[in-house]
């Protein structure tokens, strides 16, 4: 059913463009046990992804053949991920801010999503989630690290949070593909209590503001959701899609 | 008192026992042992560098999500390692300035770029095919926490060889351009791959004492025939040709018979003028300077973090 | 005397004759002409960055060439507006901080991303359509300065929006994804256009005394209803229908009457939470800042380039 | 004939390459009257890489069909630029360093090819030595100027120089394509006495050393006219061909 195709890709979409960023981090990182620890996060949501997107091709097979087809095979405006996943972080404070928001939320979701009525969407959140708990805890872990730590550290923590909180209400927004799947999807709006109670205790402990900024303008109130995005997206997918369209018909 | 430890070394040696971290070392061995390791390590961690540059340009989510685990592997291999360092006292933090410094060197191979998705295939196929052939001997060093950690190296080398050379393979049955790029990659990776064993015996001045000490289980040239007749018939299987008019069947001696090597671009190489010697020594300085502010801070916290406690006592 | 000025000044204004560096101005003029050039040369610099953002991407050679030389002008069209704006007293450098400092507007379109190339073709249509119609007038500005570098400015922007449309006419000839980019382009950009002429006279305050000054010749409504009467038809000549269904010729007024725009998404882009504002003005400010050693550095060169003629004196 | 065609290509693929690489600096100059001379210099060389490009295809349509054909659809290997072209700046005086060398050594080769044989490849060269001209008076202005400016100017002119300098010895090694065609193509090591000259005149100017630095290593001798690039190139190209890809049966 579209719905369904539509609702695994939008969560599939978050997980494979915010993979890619995290791809890119690799090499870079502060320390050896960073490195390992984000190829572990980036490959956990790469895998997420793949189930995901599997998911949609199999649900509405007219949106792609199959996970490669709807990774490298469509334009910007056809991807669903919310705006906060595009961005490129310009510093190992935004790497963490970012996640302690992205793995939080999708935490809260997909502890819902579990108990839902599609079996195999229900699988796949359950399975996630347990590795969202890591991701989160590990993204909590370095924002009091930082927040806490130097002057420098805790400057840049701040600014990491105000530079990506416009982008946070977003998560929080129903869509028509939610409001189509009632008992299958999550109403997202549901988890932003238990997402701003555990974010305000991070930031608390570690003794960070929570910004109060105006939310990222849309275009006449579509966004990421509605495949209008920023323009970080589409050197993204330059970048993702430059070997498979390359090769159009190459098989790997 | 010396002595004594001295021939409790020697005869841990010649009796092909381990060495432990608790055991009394010459000075040299010692020395010779950290450099071996640390050498080691800075290899697996620059080595992610070539790889890592096809990551997010993979052509299947399945092949980027191999390539990425196998990364992550690399930068584990280099986390045991230097523990494996560690344990005969020297410092990572010592370790890694001596690599971004330039004073200390890693795999020559890793000084090569990799230019199309195929590189990452052949590196799995020849690259790490030559690591393993290198390695497998040093699962039985002297040195105990570096022989145990080879083991699990070498396990898991091998099962990115088996990757490299299947993605190799579906690439071979791909379209006619596949084909021209595992060539391609075969054609730029193959001498250097050769170069991984370093110098020819003849200019090797080390090697009779690391064979002594256990360090050092075979000499260059023998591994270097090994990873040759090893690879002829696997680049048969596939379908490409080797870039060396001279590799030939030799029936009277049982191997294959190769041209020679361009020690000169080796030197090159070695000596920091390789293709992206400047480049990957720079970027991962480059990765450091740029956390250095981020290892204060956790430091600064864990210290803070300490203190009530301590004020406890 | 300020009396005899201000008469020469009145009467000026009132023969429709052009005022030039050398004339006395009422203080009240002078800071509405500097802040309203000021606005124009920010937008055309902030204008570059959506653009811009096509250029390595453009897919032939030629549309990559036309839109260099595109952004190139508006650099230009930036430099000449900075140059009339100092000849009222202003300074650039003051100019640059208050615009990165986000004290001082441009154009809200360019708060707006670009997201695909067909974006490329719709702002040459429509935003540079709209720009010359509020612009066009301005080239009869009572300020002299600034008269002529608009009709400088107008000349190159009608060239411009013809390459753009034609660039729109090339696409919906071409296949059906690109009349779809050029479609989800119009969509994105249409009521964005309509509000570049701002806030409907109602509540445009400054209006009255502007045109008093010449400084302005048509309301905003004005030069809007000009605008959606001229687009209206191209739209129907491309083949793209614009996104307003109460959109309809209306014989009576001899006019298009359209849908209400949102005034409220027009405040809140002004007020800087549009999707792009922190991201034009940041990258703006970092090129400023980047920069700034080179200019400090072309600033002693010059001083030192200078002493020996001066100790000659 | 294909060797016109392989020459072609490769003075137009340093010019293509060497555009896009100005192109990105586009809005990111220190000052306004930068950004037109960069756009002019960047368009400059566009214009040339269109001419060299076009002339290529025509002298040998099995490279492709059009200059669009060749810029878009081409993979790394079949580039034959210069690596010199490929890297991304690091800051401004790596722009005006690269394009003083570039620019010095590139006008010395045009101004020996407006003799050529081949008319069209002399009269391309003829109007491109013109605009060369104005390119390396502009960045040996700059390299004065940041030589000569401050202390950090200076130090970053001089780390810049030594960045690139290894790449700088590939620009005057002759290859078989020019060994095939006499009387048409030049010898670029015939070009080296006049470019040191004028580069070590600048350098002398701006009180810079010439740095003394072994030449970047080659894979058993072959370098960028050959096709084998640095590692910067594939990212280039998946930019600059990523839309062209995307919609490989369109037209613009």
């Amino acid at each position: 059913p579209p719905s369904l195709a539509a609702y695994c890709l939008a969560l599939g979409d978050d997980a494979l463009i915010y993979s890619h960023r995290l791809q890119q981090w690799l090499t870079r990182m502060p320390e050896l046990e960073e490195e390992t620890a984000l190829a572990n996060i980036a490959l956990d949501l790469l895998g997420q992804a793949r189930m995901l997107l599997a998911r949609a091709a199999k649900a509405d097979p007219s949106l792609g053949a199959d996970e490669d087809a709807l990774a490298f095979l469509r334009e910007s405006k056809q991807f669903r991920n919310v705006r906060l996943v595009e961005r490129h972080d310009d510093d190992f404070a935004e790497l963490v801010a970012r996640l302690l928001v992205f793995a939080t939320w999708r935490l809260a979701l997909f502890t819902k999503l579990s108990a839902s009525g599609d079996p195999v969407l229900a699988a796949i959140a359950a399975k996630g989630a347990k590795e969202l708990a890591y991701h989160r805890d590990y993204a909590g872990q370095w924002v009091v690290r930082l927040g806490d730590g130097t002057g420098e550290s805790h400057a840049r923590m701040q600014r990491a949070l105000d530079t990506l909180w416009p982008l946070v209400g977003e998560l929080f927004v129903i869509t028509g593909v939610e409001q189509a799947l009632p008992g299958t999807a999550v109403d997202p709006a549901l988890v932003r209590p238990e997402t701003d109670a555990i974010i305000d205790t991070v930031l608390a402990t570690a003794g960070l503001d929570r910004p109060d900024v105006a939310p990222l303008g849309t275009l006449a109130g579509r966004a990421g959701r509605d495949g209008v995005h920023t323009e970080a997206l589409g050197y993204v997918l330059a970048e993702l899609q430059s070997v498979a369209r390359a090769h159009p018909d190459a098989t790997w | 008192m010396t002595e004594t430890l001295e021939h409790h070394f020697d005869e841990t040696i010649a009796h092909e026992r381990r060495i432990e971290p608790r055991d009394w070392v010459p000075d040299g061995y010692r020395k010779t042992m950290i450099r071996q390791i640390a050498q080691h390590a800075h290899s697996e961690i620059i080595g992610m560098q070539p790889e890592g540059n096809w990551i997010t340009r993979a052509p299947s989510l399945r092949r980027k999500a191999i390539l990425l685990a196998k990364v992550q592997d690399e930068a584990g291999h280099g986390m045991y390692l230097y523990s494996a360092a560690e344990t005969l006292g020297a410092d990572r933090a010592e370790l890694t300035e001596m690599l971004i410094s330039g004073r200390q060197k890693y795999s020559s191979i890793f000084n090569y770029p990799t230019l199309t998705f195929a590189d990452v295939g052949v590196i799995g196929w020849l690259v790490d095919g030559a690591a393993i052939c290198n390695q497998v001997p040093l699962c039985r060093s002297s040195y105990g926490p570096y022989a145990r950690a080879m083991v699990r190296i070498c396990k898991e080398e091998s099962f990115h060889q088996r990757q490299g050379y299947e993605l190799l393979m579906t690439m071979m049955r791909g379209t006619q351009a596949q084909r021209d790029m595992v060539q391609d990659a075969t054609n730029r990776f193959w001498w250097p791959s050769l170069m991984m064993f370093g110098p020819p015996d003849a200019s090797s001045p080390n090697t009779a004492q690391s064979m002594a000490w256990g360090i050092k289980r075979h000499t260059n040239d023998e591994l270097r025939q090994r990873f040759v007749d090893m690879s002829v018939p696997q680049a048969d299987k596939l379908g490409v040709s080797l870039p060396d008019p001279e590799l030939r069947w030799n029936a009277e001696r049982g191997h294959y018979d190769f041209g020679a090597v361009d020690w000169d671009e080796f030197t090159q190489v070695v000596k920091g003028n390789g293709p992206c010697n400047v480049q990957r020594v720079a970027h991962r300085r480059k990765a450091h300077e740029d956390g250095a502010w981020v290892r204060e801070a956790a430091m600064a916290h864990a210290t803070k973090a300490k203190q009530p406690a301590e004020l406890e006592r």
